[in-house]
Formats: C-alpha cells, sequence, structure tokens
C-alpha cells in the first residue's frame, strides 16, 4: 500500500513550538505506519508564504494538508484548489475561515484559554486588584485575537482586574521587550502582564526582571515551559499555561489521516478519533477542541521543562 | 603622413547579433533552461501543465512591479515602498468594499492610490532633491504604518466573487489571468524602454543626470513619471494579490520590496543605474519562480532556499566580472 | 567651516531636545534621568551598529546586511554559551566579534575583488546570512534557560549607575570619533567615497578600504550579535529582523549623506538617538501601536528633508557687495 | 620635508646633457578597442622642462597614469636613474618619487585644504596618529610657496575653482619629488594665477627637478619648455629642443599636416537682434545683464575664472532660475525656465565642464549626439536606429571625431574627442543661438581651428554665437563684440576693432589695473543662502 502523505504546514519554521508539534506528527506516523510526514512551513510568518509552500505541496499532490495559518481568510483560496483536487484539509492551533478547509481542530476552546488567561492574572493579584495589560504576536493573528475577545467577555467576573491595554509585540523578541518595558513604565499600577504567546511572555518576563519589578507584576499568559523554567523559578510569573504542543501535533495528524482515507468524514456532530489523545466533536462550524490548557507553575515546571 | 585624416567611422564594430549572443540575457536564458532541467529531473511533478501554471503566482505580482522598478533603477533611483503601497492600496479597496463598492469601482481604487503613493514618492525625491533610497525607506514606514492605523487588528474580507478573477482566474487553459497580465506589463515596459525617445532618456538620466539635464531631458519629470509608473504596477499588483488572496491584513505583502529588487538585480540591472534590460529582467523573474518551485518541490524550507537565492544573486552578478578579469580587461575606477 | 561642520549635528541635537520637551509635556516621566538613561541604554545596539554602518556608507558603500550578521554571530555566541558554558564571557565577546568581521570581510571581499556592487553582495548575503542560521540551529531557538547566568549579566552590570551595555556604547563611539578623525584609514573612509577616482590617483587603494570599512563593520556587528542575545536572552533566527533599515535610517537621519564622503561619528550617534527616543517613547506616551510604523515613517521623511535643506549649497555668491545691487 | 634647493645635482637647464633622471622605452598600452600608446619613448633629465603635445587623445594622459602608477603598461619599461622599476599602485610611483598635477581634479570637497594636500602621507604622531596642528603649518608652507593665500584648515568645498587648482599643485609639491608631472595645469586657472605657475615651475627647475608639462598652448609651451615630446596617435613622432623649433614644424609634428589660418573669421552679414536680454538678475551670482545679440554675430564674454559669466549662460539656459529681467528672442518676450524650452526656442548652451554637463559617459556616441534632438529621430515617439545614426555620423564627421565606432562608449573618448560629440549634439538640434562655455578649452590645436572655422560658417549660415572664453587670443580672434564680467556684472563692452589684450584684462579686472581679491571665498562663507 502506497504511504499516505500529510504535510503539517506550520507558521513559521523554526519556531519551538511548532517543532514540539511535529515530534507529535512524527510519533502519530509511526504509530500508524503508512504514514509520511511532510513538515514545512515559510520563513516567516506571512500568508504570501504559506501559500506559496501550499501550492508546492498541491503540485505533489499530497494526501492531506494540515496548516496553522498565519491569516484566517489569505489562504482560503488557495486551500480551495487543494481540495478541488483532492486533497484534504484541515487547519489546527490557528484556523482558517470554514469554506477552506474541512475541519479545524482547536487546541482547547478558545473561551478555556481566554478564561484561564484572566484567572491565572486575577488569582496572584494583590488585594484590592489592579491594572492588568495584555501583550499579544502580531495584531493578524487569529487565534490570539480569539483568545483577546475571550478574555475580554470574562472580564466582568473579575472585577479586581482593570484591563488597562492591549499592546502588540510582532512574536519579536525585541519588540515584544519593549512594548512591555513600555506597559511598566506608563502604567505605574500596573501588576500583571498577560501575554498569550510564547515569545511575548519570555520579553515580558526579561523585561520585568530588567526593571527590578519581580513580585510587583506578574507575568503570565501562554507559554512553552523549556522557555519558561528560568522566569517560573525567579519568581517573575508565578504561573502559566499551554496545551501539549506533541499532543497537538499528533492529533492534528491522526485526524487528517482519518479523514483521508475516508475513515471519518468533517460534518457536523461527527465524532473523530485521534489516537491517545481521544476524539474531537466537530460543531456547526466543523470546529473542535482538544484538551483543556494546562497550567504550569513552579511546582511542576521542572517536570515538563526538559520536554518542549 | 597622409593627408587626408578624415576617417571613416563605422557604426558598429560588431553585428547586432554578436552582441546579442555576448549578452547577459544569453547567460540568463542558460540559467533558466538549466534550472528547468535540473527540476524536471529531480521532480516527477514538476513537467505539468498545471502545476507550472500554479508555480507562476509565486512570482508574477512581483514581476510586474519588477518590471517598472527596473526602470526607475535604470535611471538610478530605487523605491523600497513598492511593498507598503501593496499594504495601503489593498486597505484602500477594503474601505471602498465596506462603503459598498463593485469590481470596477475596487480596481480603480487600487490603482489610483498606487498612483497616488507613486506621485507622493516622485514629489518627495524629484521635488526636494532628496535620495529615493532615504525617501523610500521612510514612505515604506509612512504607507504600510496608515494600513495599520486604518485596519488595526482587523481584516477586510468578502470580496466580491468577480474581483476573485483577478487573483485566481484562468483566461485560456492553464494559463491564468495574472501572467496574461504580467506578459502585457513586460510588453509594455520593453517597448518603452528599448524602443522609445522616453526609454533613451532614462537611460541618459541613469548615466548622467546633470548631462541629461543640459540636454534638455525633463530629468525631473521622467523621474517623477517613473515613480508613477512604479506606484501603478504596486496597485495592480495589489489588486492581483488581495483577489488572489480574498483578503487585506495590513501585513499583506510584507518584506517584498527587497525580492523585487532582487529580480531586477538578477536581471542584470546596474543598481547603479545607466544599464539594464527589461527582457533580462523578465527572465531573471522566470528563474526566481523556477527556482523557488523547485525547492518547495523538494520540500525545502524557504529560510534554506534563501541561501540559495542569495549565492545565486552573488554568483550570476560576480561570475561575469571575474570572467572578464581573468581574460585581463581590467576594469577602470 | 568648523561651524558648517558642526552645524548638522547642533540642528538634529535641538531637534531630539524639542521632541523630548514634547513627549515631557504629555509625558513628564519619561524625561527623568534614570529614564533617558534607560533610553540610551536600549538605544546602544542601534548607536554601535549605526557607527559600523556610517564607515561603509562613508566609503559610497551599504551594508544591507548587518542585522543578519548580528542575528548569525549572536546565535553563534548563545550556542557555544549554552553547549559550552565554562568559557569566559570576553573570550566569547572576541569571538564574536571575529566571527563578525569574518562575514564582514565576506562582503569586502566580494566587493573588493569581484567587484559587485555593494548593495547586490549585501542583499545576497542577508539571505544567506539569515539562512545558515537556520541551518547551524536547525531552526531551534536558544533560550533564557540555556545561557549561563554570567551571560546574561554582563550588558546589566551596572557601573557608576549606568549598565554596561552603555558604557559599551559609549565606549565605541568614543574609539570610533578618534579613529574617524585622527587616523590616516578613518580619513581615507572620507577619501574613498567623496572622490573614489581621485582615491586612487593619491595612492588610496579603494577597494582594500572598502574591504576595511566592511569587516570592522562585521566587527561591530558582532558585538552586537553578542549584545543583544544577552539583553534580550533568547537567540533564534529571525532577531533583529528588519532592523538593517532602522540602521541606515538612523544614519540617514544622523546627516550620513548615502552618496558617501559626507557624515561624522557625532552625527551617527544623534540619528540613532533620534530613532531611539521616538521608537521608545511611542509606546511609553500610550499612543495606540497601530500608529507607531506611521510616526516613525513620517520621522525619517521629516528628517531627511531637513537635513537635505541644511545641506543645500548655497550658490557660490559671486555678488558679493549686494547694496551696489539695487 | 619639503624642498629645500637641491643644489647637489642641479644642473643647469641649459646643460641636459647631465644624468638623465627617468628613461621610457617601448612602453604600450591597449585599451578594448582603442590602442592608446604604441611603442612610446620619453626621456626627463633634471633641471629640465620637457613639453609634452599631442592631439586629443594622442595618448598623453594616458602616459602620465603610467608614470604614476594608476596604470600599469602592457608592455615595455620604466627606468628611474638607470634602475628598471615597475609600479603596482600610485602609492608605489609617490615613493619612488614621482609626483603629478593630473588632468582631472585629484580632490576631496569634504575635507580640508590641508587633508587634500597631506592625504596618503600625513605627518603622525608617536602614536601614529594624524598630527593636525603639524599638517596645517606644513600646507601653509606648501600654500604659501606657490603663492596662494588659502587657509589650509578651510573645508574645500568652500573654494572656488581655481583655488581648488591651486590646492592640487600643492598636493603635487607637498612631497620631495623628482619628478613632477604636469597635465593641463594652467587649463582653469585665471591670467595672474598662470604667471605664479610659471615662477614655480622656474624655481623648480632651479631646484632641480625633472618636469613634464602637458599643455595645449603653444604660447607656454615656447615660454617655459626646454625640450618637447610630440605624439600622435599613440606614437612618438619626435622630440628634440625647443630652441631649435618652432611653431609652424611643432603643429606639423603633431597633427600631420600643416594647420590652416587659427582664426578664420569670416565675414559674416550681421543682422537685427536675436536675443535681447535687459535688466537679467540673480539673487547671488549676477545682477543687471543687458546685452543684445545680433543675427550672424560671435559676442565674446571674457572675465576672470569665476566672474559668474557660466551662471548667467546657465541662467539663459534655464538651468538656474533669474530673479528679475527679461530675455527676448526675436523681439517676443520668452519665460525660459528648463534647458528643454531653450532648445525648442533655439537657444543651445556648450557647458563648460564636460564630463559632468556635457558628455553622458555610458551611453554610446550617436546616442549622445541624438539625446536633444529626440523629437526629429523618433516618429510618434518611437526610436529609428537609422535616422540616428545618419545624424550623429552627419555631425561628427563634420568636427572630424576620432573614434573606433559610432557605438562606441563616449567616456572612453579623449577629453578633447569628448568635447566633439558635445558640439555635435548642440549643432544637430539647428539652434538659433549657440552658447559656448570655453569651447577649447582643453582642445588641441588641430581641432581648434577646426571649431573656429566651424563658428565662423555657423554665423555665415545665419546662427547666432556666444562665446564663453577665458582665452585672450581666442576673444580676440574670434569675436564681433566683446563683453567683460567682473564680480557678477558686466564691467565693459568694447567692439572688435582696436581692441587689445591689455585693455581686457584690466577690465577684467578693475580699472586702476590692480587685482581684485580672489573671487573665491577662502575666508567662510556665509552661512546663510538665499
Ligand atoms: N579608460 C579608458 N578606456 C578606454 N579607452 C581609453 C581609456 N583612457 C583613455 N582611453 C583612450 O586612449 C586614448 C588616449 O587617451 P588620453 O586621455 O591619454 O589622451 P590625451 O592625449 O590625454 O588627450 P587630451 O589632450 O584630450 O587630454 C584615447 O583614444 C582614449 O579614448
Ligand atoms: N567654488 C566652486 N565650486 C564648484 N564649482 C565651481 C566653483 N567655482 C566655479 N565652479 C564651476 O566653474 C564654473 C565657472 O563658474 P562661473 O560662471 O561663476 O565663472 P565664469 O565667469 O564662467 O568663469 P570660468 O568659466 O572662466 O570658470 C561653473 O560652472 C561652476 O560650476
Ligand atoms: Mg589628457
Ligand atoms: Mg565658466
Amino acid at each position: 500500500q502506497d504511504n499516505v502523505r500529510i504535510a503539517l504546514v506550520v507558521k513559521a519554521l523554526g519556531i519551538g513550538f511548532f517543532e514540539a508539534a511535529h515530534e507529535g506528527a512524527q510519533e502519530a506516523a509511526k504509530e500508524l505506519g503508512n504514514v509520511e510526514v511532510i513538515y514545512t512551513g515559510p520563513t516567516d510568518t506571512t500568508a504570501e508564504g504559506q501559500i506559496e509552500v501550499i501550492n508546492s505541496l498541491i503540485a505533489q499532490n499530497v494526501d492531506a494538508i494540515a496548516v496553522s495559518a498565519n491569516d484566517t481568510d489569505a489562504l482560503v483560496p488557495t486551500l480551495k484548489r487543494a481540495m478541488d483536487r483532492g486533497i484534504t484539509v484541515i487547519s489546527w492551533d490557528s484556523g482558517v475561515a470554514p469554506e477552506g478547509r474541512q475541519m479545524h481542530l482547536n487546541p482547547s476552546s478558545n473561551q478555556l484559554i481566554g478564561e484561564m488567561c484572566v484567572k491565572m492574572a486575577a488569582d496572584h493579584l494583590p488585594e484590592g486588584g489592579g491594572d492588568v495589560a495584555i501583550l499579544s504576536a502580531s495584531a493578524t493573528h487569529t487565534n490570539q485575537n480569539n483568545w483577546i475577545a475571550e478574555m475580554k467577555k470574562v472580564l466582568p467576573d473579575y472585577p479586581g482586574v482593570n484591563l488597562v491595554t492591549t499592546v502588540y509585540g510582532d512574536d519579536l523578541a525585541d519588540k515584544s521587550y519593549r512594548e512591555a518595558q513600555g506597559l511598566i513604565q506608563s502604567y505605574p499600577n500596573l501588576k500583571a502582564i498577560i501575554a498569550p504567546t510564547s515569545v511575548g511572555i519570555v520579553a515580558a518576563a526579561q523585561a520585568v526582571t530588567d526593571a527590578g519589578k519581580i513580585g510587583e507584576i506578574n507575568v503570565t499568559g501562554l507559554g512553552l515551559p523549556s522557555e519558561m523554567a528560568g522566569h517560573v523559578k525567579s519568581g517573575a510569573s508565578k504561573s502559566f499555561a499551554i496545551w501539549n504542543p506533541i499532543d497537538l501535533g499528533y492529533a492534528a495528524t491522526m485526524i487528517a489521516y482519518n479523514l483521508a482515507t475516508g475513515q471519518a468524514t468533517a460534518e457536523p456532530g461527527a465524532e473523530i478519533d485521534m489516537g491517545r489523545v481521544g476524539t474531537v466533536t466537530l460543531d456547526e462550524n466543523r470546529e473542535g477542541a482538544m484538551a483543556e490548557p494546562f497550567v504550569y507553575d513552579a511546582s511542576n515546571i521542572d517536570r515538563f521543562k526538559d520536554i518542549f | 603622413m597622409s593627408e587626408t585624416t578624415q576617417r571613416f567611422i563605422p557604426d558598429r564594430l560588431e553585428s547586432r547579433w554578436t552582441s546579442l549572443l555576448k549578452s547577459w540575457e544569453t547567460l540568463l536564458v542558460a540559467v533558466a533552461v538549466f534550472v528547468f532541467v535540473v527540476n524536471a529531473l529531480s521532480s516527477p511533478y514538476f513537467l505539468n501543465a498545471w502545476n507550472l501554471s500554479d508555480a507562476t503566482f509565486n512570482f508574477t505580482e512581483k514581476a510586474m512591479i519588477a518590471m517598472a522598478m527596473a526602470l526607475l533603477i535604470i535611471a538610478g533611483e530605487i523605491d523600497l515602498s513598492v511593498a507598503a503601497i501593496i499594504a495601503l492600496a489593498s486597505t484602500a479597496m477594503g474601505l471602498a468594499l465596506q462603503y459598498g463598492a463593485g469590481t470596477p469601482e475596487l480596481v480603480l481604487v487600487g490603482l489610483f492610490v498606487g498612483l497616488a503613493c507613486g506621485a507622493f514618492n516622485g514629489w518627495l525625491v524629484t521635488g526636494f532633491g532628496l535620495p529615493s533610497i532615504v525617501v523610500t525607506i521612510g514612505t515604506m514606514s509612512l504607507f504600510r504604518g496608515i494600513a495599520y492605523i486604518i485596519l488595526g487588528d482587523q481584516a477586510f474580507t468578502g470580496y466580491p466573487a468577480d474581483f476573485a478573477w483577478f487573483g485566481q482566474g484562468y483566461v485560456w487553459w492553464v494559463i491564468s489571468f495574472e501572467l496574461v497580465l504580467f506578459a502585457l506589463v513586460a510588453l509594455f515596459f520593453g517597448v518603452l524602454l528599448h524602443c522609445t525617445g522616453f526609454g533613451r532618456q532614462v537611460y541618459a538620466i541613469g548615466n548622467n543626470p546633470t548631462g541629461a539635464l543640459f540636454s534638455g531631458v525633463r530629468v525631473a519629470r521622467v523621474k517623477f513619471v517613473l515613480f508613477l509608473m512604479t506606484g501603478l504596477m504596486s496597485g495592480l499588483a495589489a489588486i492581483c494579490l488581495t483577489a488572489r488572496l480574498g483578503s487585506t491584513r495590513p501585513s499583506i505583502a510584507f518584506a517584498w520590496e527587497l525580492e523585487v529588487v532582487t529580480m531586477v538585480v538578477l536581471g542584470g540591472v546596474n543598481i547603479l543605474g545607466g544599464s539594464g534590460s527589461i527582457p533580462g529582467v523578465f527572465i531573471a523573474a522566470i528563474i526566481m519562480g523556477l527556482v523557488t518551485f523547485g525547492f518547495g518541490l523538494a520540500n525545502v524550507p524557504g529560510i534554506v532556499m534563501s541561501i540559495f537565492t542569495g549565492l545565486l544573486l552573488i554568483a550570476v552578478i560576480g561570475a561575469p566580472i571575474l570572467w572578464h578579469r581573468l581574460r585581463g580587461e581590467k576594469t577602470l575606477p | 567651516m568648523m561651524r558648517l561642520l558642526k552645524s548638522r549635528e547642533i540642528l538634529l541635537a535641538a531637534a531630539i531636545l524639542v521632541l523630548l520637551a514634547a513627549i515631557a509635556w504629555r509625558f513628564p516621566g519619561f524625561v527623568r534621568p534614570a529614564n533617558l538613561a534607560n533610553v540610551f541604554n536600549d538605544t546602544a545596539i542601534l548607536i554601535i551598529l549605526a557607527l559600523g554602518q556610517m564607515m561603509v556608507i562613508l566609503t559610497r558603500c551599504i551594508d544591507l546586511s548587518m542585522a543578519a550578521n548580528l542575528a548569525l554571530c549572536g546565535m553563534v555566541v548563545a550556542m557555544l554559551n549554552a553547549t559550552v558554558p565554562g568559557i569566559p564571557i570576553p573570550l566569547l565577546i572576541l569571538f564574536g566579534i571575529g566571527v563578525g568581521a569574518l562575514l564582514g570581510a565576506f562582503n569586502g571581499i566580494l566587493v573588493w575583488k569581484v567587484e559587485i556592487p555593494p548593495i547586490v553582495v549585501t542583499l545576497g548575503t542577508l539571505t544567506i546570512f539569515r539562512g545558515i542560521i537556520f541551518v547551524i540551529s536547525g531552526g531551534e531557538w536558544v533560550n533564557a534557560h540555556q545561557m549561563s547566568a554570567a551571560f546574561k549579566a554582563l550588558p546589566r552590570a551596572p557601573l557608576l549607575g549606568l549598565p554596561m551595555l552603555s558604557w559599551i556604547a559609549l565606549a565605541a563611539i568614543a574609539l570610533m570619533a578618534l579613529f574617524i578623525t585622527r587616523t590616516p584609514l578613518g580619513r581615507a573612509f572620507y577619501a574613498v567615497g567623496g572622490n573614489p577616482t581621485a582615491a586612487v590617483y593619491t595612492g588610496i587603494d579603494v577597494g582594500r578600504t572598502r574591504f576595511l570599512a566592511f569587516t570592522l563593520a562585521g566587527a561591530l556587528a558582532g558585538l552586537s550579535g553578542y549584545l543583544w542575545v544577552s539583553r534580550y536572552a533568547v537567540a533564534y533566527v529571525d532577531i533583529a529582523g528588519g532592523f538593517e533599515l532602522d540602521i541606515i535610517a538612523a544614519c540617514v537621519i544622523g546627516g550620513i549623506s548615502i552618496a558617501g564622503g559626507i557624515g561624522s561619528v557625532g552625527g551617527a550617534v544623534l540619528g540613532a538617538l533620534f530613532f531611539g527616543v521616538v521608537k521608545n517613547a511611542l509606546p511609553v506616551i500610550d499612543i495606540s501601536p497601530f500608529w507607531q510604523l506611521a510616526i516613525s515613517g513620517s520621522a525619517i521623511i521629516l528628517a531627511v528633508a531637513f537635513n537635505a535643506r541644511a545641506e543645500r549649497r548655497q550658490g557660490r555668491l559671486i555678488l558679493r557687495n549686494r547694496e551696489a545691487a539695487t | 620635508m619639503l624642498q629645500k634647493a637641491r643644489t647637489e645635482n642641479a644642473d643647469t637647464p641649459q646643460a641636459p646633457s647631465g644624468q638623465l633622471v627617468l628613461t621610457l622605452a617601448g612602453i604600450c598600452k591597449s585599451f578594448p578597442g582603442v590602442r592608446a600608446l604604441s611603442d612610446v619613448s620619453l626621456e626627463l633629465y633634471p633641471g629640465t622642462v620637457t613639453a609634452l603635445i599631442g592631439e586629443n587623445g594622442a595618448g598623453k594622459s594616458t602616459l602620465v597614469k603610467i608614470l604614476t602608477g594608476i596604470y600599469q603598461p602592457d608592455e615595455g619599461t620604466i627606468r628611474l636613474g638607470g634602475r628598471e622599476v615597475f609600479f603596482a599602485t600610485a602609492y608605489d610611483a609617490h615613493r619612488a618619487g614621482i609626483t603629478a598635477i593630473h588632468q582631472e581634479t585629484v580632490l576631496f570637497d569634504e575635507l580640508s585644504v590641508a587633508e587634500n594636500i597631506f592625504l596618503g602621507h600625513a605627518p603622525r604622531t608617536r602614536l601614529g596618529l594624524i598630527d593636525r596642528a603639524r599638517m596645517n603649518r606644513e600646507a601653509g608652507t606648501v600654500l604659501e610657496r606657490i603663492g596662494a593665500a588659502i587657509d589650509p584648515q578651510a573645508r574645500l568645498r568652500d573654494l572656488g575653482i581655481a583655488s581648488k587648482h591651486l590646492v592640487a599643485i600643492a598636493r603635487a609639491l607637498s612631497v620631495d619629488a623628482r619628478i613632477v608631472i604636469m597635465d593641463e595645469p594652467t587649463a582653469a586657472l585665471s591670467h595672474k594665477e598662470i604667471e605664479e605657475l610659471y615662477e614655480l615651475i622656474e624655481r623648480l627647475k632651479a631646484e632641480g627637478k625633472a618636469i613634464l608639462f602637458i599643455s595645449h598652448k603653444f604660447d607656454e609651451i615656447f615660454r617655459i619648455a626646454d625640450r618637447y615630446t610630440v605624439f600622435r596617435d599613440g606614437e612618438c613622432v619626435g622630440a628634440g629642443l625647443i630652441s631649435k623649433t618652432n611653431h609652424d614644424a611643432l603643429v606639423r609634428l603633431m597633427v600631420g599636416r600643416p594647420v590652416g589660418q587659427i582664426f578664420p573669421k569670416r565675414k559674416a552679414e550681421i543682422g537685427p537682434a536675436v536675443l535681447t536680454v535687459s535688466g537679467y538678475s540673480h539673487p547671488t551670482e549676477f545682477a543687471d545683464i543687458g546685452f543684445e545679440l545680433r543675427r550672424g554675430e560671435i559676442l565674446g564674454f571674457y572675465g576672470l575664472v569665476g566672474a559668474g559669466r557660466s551662471e548667467l549662460m546657465q541662467a539663459l539656459f534655464g538651468i538656474t532660475k533669474p530673479s528679475r529681467g527679461a530675455v527676448r528672442i526675436d523681439g517676443e518676450v520668452a519665460v525660459i525656465r528648463s534647458p528643454a524650452e531653450a532648445i525648442r526656442r533655439g537657444i543651445v548652451y556648450v557647458p563648460e565642464e564636460r564630463g559632468r554637463q556635457g558628455a553622458i559617459a555610458g551611453l554610446p556616441i550617436f546616442q549622445n549626439v541624438t539625446l536633444p534632438s529626440l523629437s526629429r529621430t523618433t516618429r510618434h515617439g518611437f526610436l529609428r536606429l537609422a535616422e540616428e545614426f545618419k545624424l550623429a555620423r552627419e555631425y561628427t564627421s563634420r568636427l572630424d571625431l576620432r573614434a573606433a565606432s559610432l557605438d562606441q562608449d563616449v567616456g572612453t573618448l579623449s577629453g578633447g574627442n569628448q568635447q566633439k560629440v558635445v558640439i555635435a549634439k548642440w549643432l544637430a538640434t539647428a539652434p538659433k543661438v549657440i552658447i559656448l562655455d570655453e569651447p577649447t578649452k582643453g582642445i588641441d590645436i588641430g581641432s581648434k581651428a577646426a571649431v573656429h572655422a566651424f563658428m565662423s560658417e555657423l554665423v555665415a549660415a545665419g546662427l547666432s554665437i556666444i562665446m564663453v572664453s577665458s582665452e585672450i587670443p581666442e576673444i580676440l580672434g574670434m569675436s564681433d563684440r566683446v563683453i567683460v564680467m567682473r564680480e557678477g556684472r558686466i564691467a565693459a563692452e568694447f567692439a572688435r576693432e582696436g581692441l587689445d589684450a591689455e585693455t581686457l584684462v584690466r577690465a577684467a579686472a578693475g580699472i586702476a589695473g590692480e587685482m581684485p581679491p580672489m573671487p573665491d571665498a577662502s575666508t567662510p562663507a556665509p552661512l546663510q543662502g538665499p
């Protein structure tokens, strides 16, 4: 039997999170046996770059494309063409508009992530609450924006949390650092920075450390244990969350395989098998969530920091 | 000792065919053929009409801009704001869409914003005598900055279906609209540069702007027109790209300016102005398209690919110079 | 003529002061000495890079690969530190400088011996260097926890109230000023950029001078590479992406003529500071981040127009006794 | 460090039979398509001025570049004091004691005068840094030596063109050289400075230097040279003692044929006014200019270098904007805002700075010629190459251009031949008024005669010419009327009859005969422009 070729297209090569997802995909491939994983992506996080990559995947006539999109809408025409040529297309992590994919796998539900971020910030606020700011990645990243929207939805439940502003670090270490610095200076009452991005959270923690504000300002959000271990130990970050990217890559590959081989169809209400991770149930937008985000703090960081 | 010193001066020392054979374009064609053959041998998916057609989408928009940019660089100027113009034009089209514009209006808006940006660049450069490389580094931030101010973290989507044809439509079989448009653009600029008095003036300006001015060339006006045309082509590229993506983000076409310049330089245009040809840039665009596509088929990461693009650039520009050197033709300061 | 020479820098310094005053009006905290020191510290790397770029531009060249060079050197020292934490930091810095100089020399050799236009060379090496980072790192990041404490501590270590990073920048400024104004090579940069043909006639090897400018600029980029990764405590392929244009913008704002032969250390430093103040002030005075790009773009255009005005030749003034002109 | 009179080897110039300083033998040098020098030999003696003469493109400057290490010969040997040497770079030649004032300016606008003089061999402090104080002091000494009142600390860009030339001369003399080469050193200097240069050469001779002097001006060759060498088409066609030859013989050697009348002014019918200028002023460069140019007339403009003649002409041509005044062409008021407009109105300008303003190096000859006439060689905007070649051939052959082919890059022509291309370019536009700014500067005697003959032909055909020139014989020989400018104003106007050189010089320098201050700013220029 021919190999099933599944392309895992990521936002950009070289990002630790996606490397971990790749690992998960390899694990799934090994488990399935007849799967070849093509791990690819553009040099920088642009939609145009991803389109080029996808074009060449279409040309190679792969069996499935699983993409974490740099842009919800821009990829749609290209992915449509891929589907027209009989290629299974799903998105994971960062989604594509419904007409551009068969289904979307959220790492976790947006709502859960948003809630978790605000909760982590609120948990460590001093008595009487304080100012909280969000340091996001690029203003164009779908998932970031969804999470921020969810955060704003749950704010009324946390009266102590006073959200003052949202700034963008573009997933660049230096820009995020400078933005965090600006926040620290502009808001003397700032008590927490929520950075739902693995680049931003590290930069913000570094900025807080350099400003000598450890203990005063808590950095939280989404990050990788390996990158955050030092900051958790120093106290710059009391806690942060992330889902397991290895599981995410694994699950995306499993789903892509099942759809490509006709073992499942992506339609509202369908339940699709994700191997060891369980099953995902699709909603009316053909979206499903993999799992709850997991919180890391001083108590468990050492266990995970060498894994991803 | 001969009494009459009136000597006959021939028009040319070598025939036009000989000089054509020795030209840069010939070298480029050879490189293109080489890349084509290597690709065809190394990937079973390469020789497929649809795949080749898809591959053209990777470069047509940039190449359209490169045509106008070639003229601009030959005239001794440069425009680094082209990608930002795309972003601004695309944003303007999105805005127009919000106000209920149809496809014809969208196209007009895209072209007009491109023209306006080009005019702004041209005005700064010719009106104030500022160096274009610096001016356009500034307008590059300014234009894209305006797009960010308008759009922020939003996107414009929902372009009409017939608008999508500009970026996704096919004119005949596998021949896409973009490819045809690119060919027409190339033809236009090729004729303009090589067959008209305007083109001659462009060369004159690139070789010696003061001398051209003293020869009655309206230097500022020619340069202004070139900036306008580069802006217009960026507007055109914005239409195609927006139609192809079906959406607008302020980060659209990010960092394309350097790729466009690379294409022009690879095409044998002297970055310092004064020489170069449209056929050269045309072939260079195709080479870059083939190389990217070939590497893409082998799933080589884009960044590793960029090592080869960089090396190709240096090798293609450096090799002839070294070759002349080895033949003992020392270039003089 | 001393006045003429200085005027450009004084104008720029005045512009920066006006800018600071304007910011102080909205946000008094910004002009506290501590914060200004902070801004300087934040601009230190840009200053060092601008000094390197200045040399290159003076010789009528341009180096688009400085940011990529920085990133590559930063990655190399970070990886070295992560794998062999025992290497003393000064040695590591020297190594970074050496790698940077080597990369700069590669640019320089292509400009000198192969005579490819500098913008083409560095357009090529810009992508090559980034690619090499990807190849040697396998695309992986070097994170804060992988770096040794000493590695991260150096730029932050305070000395007389200023962090080392600022002191390094100050030292670079002082050495560069001496080098540019008082050594034959420094003057040769001006000669080569001002009139390359004439430079050949005076026995200056134009290519070799450019080569040296590129090498020295590379060395400074190497130094900045270490400073960058230790300051931000992270190294990956894309660090300082797009920074090459910022460096050039800083130089140009500082009145260094892109056509070569004109410029000064003071100008480069002020240009970088101007850029640094603008970039730093925006988030601080709470202007929407979406306005940042447009504002810094306008600042570049204004500064350049302003500079060109100041520099415009005032004609030859043949009519000196103007009272008779009526 | 500077020249002390080195009496020990100062042979008397009258007896150059002493030891040879420099011998060139069998030197060959080719450029793509051109054999610039073939089998050339040359000898230089101490305390002797050897004049090197030849038509434009004869290879004189090429030889200078070989002697100074800028080019390397393809074949042949250079012997210095009997020892064979090879100069790989300009620095080698410099160290061997050869210094040169090149035809092109070898100077740097952004550096100070002292730095310009000492670039490459500046005095150092013990730390290896440049010793500025000493450098300025020594620069002052050298400048004084050549009689130039220039502040060594001034920035070069603030100097006038003549002062710049003096700096170039000072630079050449700042080293203790055995051999001094001067490639057309007087081309940009005014009367007074030329006289001073001659005195300087006398002093150098007395010090025992060997001097190679290149010039197209025969009067100065006969005045200062002891020996001569003549080049024609890259070959050495004669050499000897100046005292044993005469003007005509040299010219014949140089050109290969006798040259006709030098100023063949034909009587042309002077018609009505073609160009009338009145109250023409510029904020800073010239004021109250008024004159009339008539059909068939050659109007000479004389003045010291920097008197503002070129500025005035460039304003008439639409390059610079005047502030006041009116221009009438054929009685009609004409507002000329750009060169393109001037050309359309029939006024053309042959600029003074050939390299920068005239020829467009990088474009072939024929494209240079047709550039201002593109409207005639194109149809509906499209180029017609055949027409272009025809037009280019017609005008370049009338000027006896020397070139390998019409699509040769103009940049590879010698200075004189470039000038011919520039003149041809303007004639091809069929103008009414031609403004010639220093039309024969740096042009060899044969071509000069050709240009002059051509001017006569043109006026006979009904054109009008304004000729800006700093050469008195040319002004006297060619003009119907002469206007003298001084410091941006018209100082005097003369009819041709009975005009003599002394009157001209006095008018240009100021009535009382005392020399005016140097018109350039060796004092700091005021900060504020217009
Ligand atoms: N760099 C070059 N490339 C090609 N040809 C050259 C170059 N330099 C000089 N030539 C050619 O060599 C010949 C000699 O030129 P050269 O400049 O030595 O003449 P010259 O005697 O100094 O003339 P002039 O009196 O006009 O200054 C000319 O035919 C010229 O076109
Ligand atoms: N200080 C200077 N710096 C640069 N260029 C100069 C300077 N002085 C004169 N020139 C150039 O030399 C030319 C002579 O200028 P101008 O019209 O003032 O004098 P002129 O009377 O025509 O003298 P001449 O033609 O004899 O040099 C101008 O074209 C000008 O560009
Ligand atoms: Mg010469
Ligand atoms: Mg003049």
